[in-house]
């Protein structure tokens, strides 16, 4: 089993966590935005994992399964409601549902 | 196994890279699958094998597998392509990625500062797991399921088809 | 009979209520009856009262009759009183008499004019403001008939409305002797703040005792009744309403303009002379301005066309030589000046009134002339007013008025020769511009056509007024002629004398020679440049310096253009740039900032879901930031 | 209970002129003036009576005084008490309301019972507010005549009624919240001084407050009435809210709105900070001349006629606010006599615009020339008010105004000068006035008919009433002068106790300004 120090797989998970949040900052198109936010909530996990394999302790799996739990949700709704949006939009894009006009 | 997680990490940071940056969904798509790959071979090394298990099985298994469906179904292809790339455009990386290199910034520079433990390299098994799990933690599944029931029950009314499809009124554009 | 005291104002008044409240309903004969019959009661109570008052003089030589509490507030009670006393029987008098006269002189002059009954009501209200004001008790309510007279002087010298110019010349009136009002205002005010009554007997008694003579105080109390005295006499530097008040109907001009309103001035420091006695460095003031403003006038009358803004000028002139009287203490000459110059005046205005009535309004005396084989009454009796005027000597009314002034201006403790001088050099002014008028209206060819000529009603009034102007003048004589005075006695008791100078009979006839001699030359001169050779004037006129002086002295000095320029254009000036209000901006200004700030605040509001993230993610960034880093 | 009815009679009757326009629009008029006609017997009544109270012995200056329970918790009750200041003020609402709905009688066609009912729920705002003597009821009532007269100007209205209905909103509201502020803040103060926590004015009176509490507490106040009064750099709001306002809104807004505000300085200014108010009153009175030029010159350069009257307004409520700033006996006087007679001649004048507009339909002087051959009636009419304003002795107003300038003239005679070379600016204007719309050659093309006898009979008696109160002022001068020598003595009393020494009162600034404030000295000698 590979011995590294924590902060490595910290700084994984952090570099994984900004990616993502770039990628629900930049892309418009919904589902790209709803990959993002898994990949975020996955390096959360990860977090998680690594402090717990530092520790050896469970509880770090523990949150890990339910991160998954509710990304499973998540996706599920996420998922019904691009599809309901591009059932009305006919269009995938986020901008294309704004009412405001700044 | 140290150089294991080192390229495990690597693939997955260029792998979620690739996802942001594609202009094709389907590619993204496979992208994403192997970045989930290479944080489940990451748990594995860890010491984690029933995480991993499960990031196999659920994030890049059934997860993946539902992305894959609702691409099919709205038959998301090439023709929105064009148009993507054309979204890609680099000015409106500025932002975002200052914040998140700072916000990068900050997790380093806490970090740095801290005396942590190594990873020991000893596995934490499925078994203390599931004792944690359905011992301290049972509230916890418990409101883990209420959360899937109502995923389910959500997801179930909305993904329904609204009938007969509305044409898109003049005051919503 | 003094209990009847109240109907001589009260008589009018009623006149007044009456025509304003049913003139629409009345008969032009009823408006007449009523407005003239109004003012003829008031004559007769007046008469009245007057000969009991020489008859049986009331103890303290004045009487007081409280009609009501006007007000009561702390020391502050001026009451609706009337004061008689000999100063304000002979001024209820003059103005009675002159105005029933005038007024019975209206009722036919103005029996075309489409709003006879306004006329009539305002020319009642106005007797019965001046009658308020003559027998005022307090200053307060002085000032309310004072106020009233401005108030009917602005209505009946814009009496033909229709006339834009007309309409100005009223409200330029009213405003530039409301600046003079100020000083009066302020006058109250100091003298009810620092002796705590206005009740004017009262006044001057604690005036005596609390001021000293010279002091501050006074000073500046008797300044400021000069203030109002001056812009209602037309004195210099506030007389340019005057001329222009000539736009008014010409009995109008007779009765307000030249008898009794403009010496409303002059009867406000007779009747405060006490104050004016404290203060001799104003009331050397008030002989200057009378001579500026004697000489000022004169000069003006002199290049007149106007026929009735010769006689404006010439009452301006007139008042100067009053405010000199009341400048160097002579009282009782001021108010017997005043009452020929009240008779003599009016009638040369009714005289002009019935020539203008005869030409159609040709107000231009270059285009009258020969209107004396036309209308001979009108003729004598305007050569009687016009010879009061110039105070030809002996036969006159004028002449012994202002003999009597100019003899008290060289006496006089407060007299000196040059106020003399002043005054003799008027007098010659006077005789000059007086008969260039009657040479130019009434002799040479005839110009214009006559299509009327006055009437019964007209012709008595005027007669009247003639032999008022030759023989009012009998009341006071010098000692070498006879040594008559009636009025000085009598006013004696209202009004201090002049500490007894010694008799210098040699020097009062020569100079009584000497001015008459300028009156007789000044006469002379007008008829030799205005019959004899009536191309001198026009070749003097051509140099160029006479054509300069022509002109100025045509704008009467030039005063308007001087206002117009200071106050006038400034006033406006400013006014107008700020119609929208600055200080609206400052309010309107933070309503804007306001909007501003709230449509950029909305334009982050971009309904773009990134925005919002990126908001959310900033906002993040920045809190862990301060967390970690702080 | 007749305090009570006072205020509630007004409202009954505007709900029941509302019900009545089912009838038909004339019942609803009919309805309003013969309910304020009643209302105005009541108070006619009260006055009549008032000597009579005023000379049993013992009894407090109030009339009529009525308190219930309202939020004993709190300290608020529900308090109401006539004196003789508020019996002329009262009077006078009820007599410009009855103007009001005459003066509508052929303007106003649109929802005529709705407007009935706003106009008679101002009123009684505006009678709430000069009946009130607890702070929070105060308030109340100061806030309750907002809403209607918001919402009159926003509805019959000229053609920026809404900016204007909205500016008049957020001036005043502006103003009652720091007030209410204020009103906090003295209850506060008060209840921890002396532990009972109270919102009754007569209780508050006697509080001692510390120097630099009781300025910002009074400023607060100030505020609210400034704007009200309107002092000159808050007065914007008033030419836009009068000339949009229909002229029964012109009427109560320059009539009676005003009013409230100088009637809040004398009963509630004044009395309860009377330190912070002197050393305040040389400001306040440098206010009150500006505003009184500052009305003047802005009046002239008008060229709609509404506007002019409305500035002129601002010009003569500067009288008030000097005469309240003042605080003597004179001034005092002269700032009540001011605001009534101020009410009744530029309510008038408002109501001859309104006539005018109605017949010519524009406010536009250089539209209108001549009018005097064509209705001579309205031109006389317009003539005395005009008079009234440029303070014409034997008009009421010459009587506000020089009492006013007497007592100035004691405290300081810099600014009694002043104020006095403003009247002639009030002769500029209000002779221009005249010039500009009645004299001159009549416009050809304009004819249109003169008053009516309604018109006529209307502005004849409020005419009479300036005629009345110019020449016989006492009857009025006795029924507030109990009140107004009260109010004096407790201010001059409290000032000198505050003081210690007699002449604190006088900051740096007010000598500096060298005026001689008022304080604990007796004036008279």
């Amino acid at each position: 089993m590979a011995q590294v120090p924590m902060e490595h797989g910290l700084y994984v998970a952090g570099l994984l966590f900004c990616l993502g949040l770039v990628g629900v900052l930049v892309r418009r198109d919904l589902l790209f935005v709803l990959m993002s936010i898994e990949i975020m909530l996955n390096a959360a996990g990860m977090a998680f994992v690594v402090a717990g394999a530092g520790w050896q302790q469970p509880d770090g799996q523990i949150m890990f399964i339910f991160i998954l739990t509710m990304a499973a949700a998540e996706v599920a709704v996420g998922l019904a409601l691009i599809v309901q949006f591009h059932h009305h939009f006919k269009t995938l894009d986020a901008d294309a549902a704004r009412r405001m006009r700044g | 196994m140290n150089a294991v997680f080192y390229i495990s990490s690597l693939v997955a940071v260029i792998a979620t890279a690739l996802v942001v940056t594609r202009v094709n969904v389907v590619h993204a798509l496979l992208y994403l699958i192997v970045s989930l790959l290479a944080v489940a071979l990451i748990f594995f090394v860890l010491g984690a094998p029933f995480v991993a298990a499960l990031e196999v099985l659920i994030y890049a298994g059934a997860i993946m597998v539902l992305f894959v469906f609702v691409i099919m179904m709205l038959n998301l292809g090439a023709r929105g392509e064009r148009r993507q790339k054309a979204l890609l455009n680099p000015s409106i990386w500025i932002g975002p990625g200052i914040l998140a290199i700072v916000l990068l910034g900050e997790l380093v520079y806490v970090l740095i500062g801290q005396e942590l433990p190594p990873t020991s390299g000893s596995e934490v098994s499925p078994k203390q797991v599931s004792l944690a799990l359905f011992g301290p933690y049972a509230l916890g599944v418990e409101l883990a399921s209420v959360l899937l029931l109502a995923g389910l029950v959500g997801a179930y009314h909305l993904g329904r088809r609204v009938a007969p499809p509305r044409a898109p009124s003049k005051e919503d554009p | 009979m003094f209990e009847l005291l109240w109907l001589i104002p009260a008589l009018p008044l009623a006149g007044f209520l009456v025509i304003a409240l049913m003139g629409g309903a009345l008969a032009r004969r009823a408006v007449a009856v009523i407005g003239v019959g109004s003012v003829g009661a008031a004559a007769i109570v007046s008469v009245g009262v007057a000969a009991q008052f020489i008859s049986a003089p009331p103890p303290g030589d004045s009487l007081t009759q409280v009609l009501w509490a006007w007000l009561e507030v702390g020391l502050l009670r001026p009451h609706v009183a009337l004061c008689l006393d000999a100063l304000s029987v002979t001024m209820i008098l003059v103005v009675t008499v002159v105005g029933f006269l005038i007024l019975l002189y209206s009722a036919e002059f103005m029996g075309d004019d489409e709003s006879y009954a306004w006329f009539f009501a305002y020319m009642d209200l106005f007797v019965a403001s001046m009658l308020i004001l003559a027998l005022a008790d307090n200053l307060f309510f002085l000032y309310l008939g004072w106020e009233g007279v401005g108030l009917c002087s602005y209505l009946l010298i814009g009496f033909w409305y229709k006339e834009r110019e007309n309409a100005r010349a009223a409200m330029k009136a009213f405003i530039v002797t409301r600046v003079g009002d100020v000083g009066l205002a302020v006058a109250l005010l100091l003298i009810f703040t620092s002796l705590g009554t206005l009740q004017i007997q009262e006044v001057m008694r604690r005036a005596a005792q609390e001021w000293a003579v010279g002091s501050n105080t006074a000073t500046l109390a008797a300044a400021l009744l000069l203030c109002g005295a001056v812009g209602k006499s037309a004195q210099a530097p506030l007389q340019t309403w005057l001329p222009d008040a000539m736009a008014g109907p010409t009995p109008v001009s007779a009765l307000i303009h030249a008898a009794t309103m403009v010496t409303a001035g002059v009867y406000l420091i007779a009747r405060t002379n006490g104050l004016f006695s404290l203060a001799p460095a104003v009331q050397s003031v008030v002989a200057i301005i009378g001579v500026a403003t004697l000489l000022l006038g004169g000069l003006s009358a002199l290049v007149q066309r106007d026929i009735k803004r010769v006689l404006a000028y010439s009452t301006m002139s007139q008042i100067g030589y009053m405010f000199l009287a009341l400048g160097v203490g002579a009282w009782s000459a001021a108010i017997f000046h005043f009452a020929t110059h009240a008779f003599f005046k009016s009638l040369l205005f009714l005289g002009a009134g019935a020539v203008l009535l005869a030409t159609d309004e040709q107000r231009d005396m270059f285009k009258l002339g020969g209107l004396r084989a036309e209308m001979p009454y009108t003729f004598w009796t305007f050569v009687a007013g016009a010879a009061s005027l110039a105070a030809l000597p002996l036969v006159t009314g004028g002449f012994y008025s202002k003999d009597m002034m100019l003899w008290n201006a060289w006496t006089s403790p407060k007299g000196s020769p040059w106020l003399w001088l002043g005054g003799a050099l008027g007098a010659l002014i006077t005789a000059l511009y007086a008969f260039r008028m009657v040479f130019l209206t009434f002799f040479g060819e005839r110009k214009s056509v006559v299509s009327r000529r006055p009437g019964p009603i007209m012709r008595i009034p005027m007669g009247i007024l003639a032999v008022l102007s030759i023989f009012a003048g009998f009341l006071e004589t010098p000692g070498w002629l006879g040594g008559m005075d009636y009025l000085s006695p009598f006013l004696g008791t209202a009004l201090p004398g002049l500490p007894h100078a010694k008799s210098q009979p040699a020097m009062e006839l020569f100079l009584q020679a000497l001015t008459s001699l300028l009156c007789v030359s000044g006469v002379l001169v007008a008829y030799l440049l205005f019959v004899a050779h009536p191309e001198v004037p026009d070749r003097i006129a051509a140099i160029k310096a006479g054509g300069w002086l022509q002109g100025f002295w045509f704008s009467g000095w030039g005063f308007d253009r001087v206002y117009e320029f200071i106050v006038v254009k400034p006033f406006v000036r400013i006014a107008l740039a700020n119609r929208g209000d600055v200080v609206d901006t400052l309010f309107t200004g933070l309503a804007r900032a306001n909007e501003a700030l709230h449509s950029s605040l909305s334009r982050t509001q971009t309904g773009k879901l990134r925005d919002y993230a990126l908001g959310v993610v900033a906002g993040a960034v920045l809190a862990i930031g301060i967390m970690v880093l702080l | 209970m007749i305090l009570v009815w006072l205020i509630a009679l007004p409202l009954l009757v505007g709900i029941l002129a509302w019900i009545a326009e089912r009838r038909g629009v004339g019942l609803s008029r009919w309805v309003a003036l013969a309910g304020l006609f009643v209302e105005f017997a009541i108070v006619l009544r009260l006055w009549a009576d008032h000597p009579i109270r005023m000379l049993t012995p013992g009894r407090a200056t109030w009339l009529v005084e009525l308190k219930l329970a309202w939020i004993p918790q709190l300290g608020i009750s529900f308090h109401l008490a006539l004196d003789g200041l508020s019996l002329l003020l009262v009077a006078l609402a009820v007599f410009l309301a009855i103007a009001g709905v005459l003066c509508s009688w052929t303007e106003i066609q649109e929802r005529v019972g709705f407007f009935h009912f706003i106009l008679l729920a101002t009123v009684t705002g505006i009678i709430g507010i000069f009946l009130a003597v607890d702070l929070i009821l105060f308030f109340v009532f100061w806030e309750a005549m907002l809403v209607p007269m918001y919402i009159m100007i926003a509805t019959w209205g000229h053609e920026h009624r809404r900016y204007a209905a909205l500016k008049f909103f957020l001036f005043t509201q502006a103003g009652g919240l720091l007030m209410l502020a204020a009103i906090l803040g003295l209850y506060f103060v008060h209840g921890r001084a002396t532990g009972t926590y109270t919102f009754d004015y007569g209780q508050l009176m006697a509080a001692s407050i510390p120097a630099g509490t009781a300025m910002w507490l009074m400023l607060g106040f100030f505020a609210a009435f400034a704007v009200k009064l309107p002092a000159a750099p808050f007065h914007t709001w008033l030419p836009d809210a009068h000339t949009e306002a229909p002229t029964a809104g012109s009427v109560i807004l320059a009539g009676l709105l005003l009013k409230t505000g100088g009637y809040g300085l004398i009963r509630f200014l004044f009395p309860l900070f009377p330190g912070a108010a002197s050393a305040f009153a040389p400001i306040a009175m440098t206010l009150a001349v500006i505003g009184i030029f500052y009305g003047a010159i802005l009046a002239f350069a008008q060229t709609d006629l509404k506007r002019l009257v409305a500035y002129s307004s601002i010009s003569h409520m500067g009288f008030v606010l000097l005469g309240v700033f003042v605080w003597n006996e004179l001034a005092l006087q002269g700032a009540v006599v001011q605001m009534l007679c101020h009410g009744i001649s530029t309510g008038a004048l408002f109501i001859i615009v309104g006539q005018l507009q109605e017949r010519i339909r524009t406010r536009q002087l250089p539209r209108m020339r001549g009018f005097w051959e064509t209705a001579p009636r309205m031109g006389a009419m317009a003539l005395i008010f005009a008079l009234a304003s440029l303070g014409l002795p034997g008009l009421g107003n010459f009587v506000g105004e020089f009492l006013v300038l007497f007592g100035t003239y004691t405290a300081s005679p810099g600014m009694a000068i002043a104020a006095a070379i403003g009247i002639v600016l009030a002769t500029v204007y209000s002779l221009w006035m005249i010039y500009r719309v009645f004299f001159g050659p009549r416009k050809d093309a304009v004819k249109f008919d003169d008053l009516d006898p309604r018109e006529s009979i209307l502005l004849v008696v409020m005419g009479a009433v300036i005629l009345w109160v110019g020449l016989f002022p006492q009857r009025a001068l006795d029924t507030a002068g109990p009140t107004l020598r009260a109010l004096e003595r407790h201010v001059a009393g409290s000032t000198a106790r505050m003081a210690g020494k007699p002449d604190t009162t006088e900051t740096s600034l007010s000598r500096w300004m060298g005026i001689v404030l008022p304080s604990g000295r007796d004036r008279d000698r």
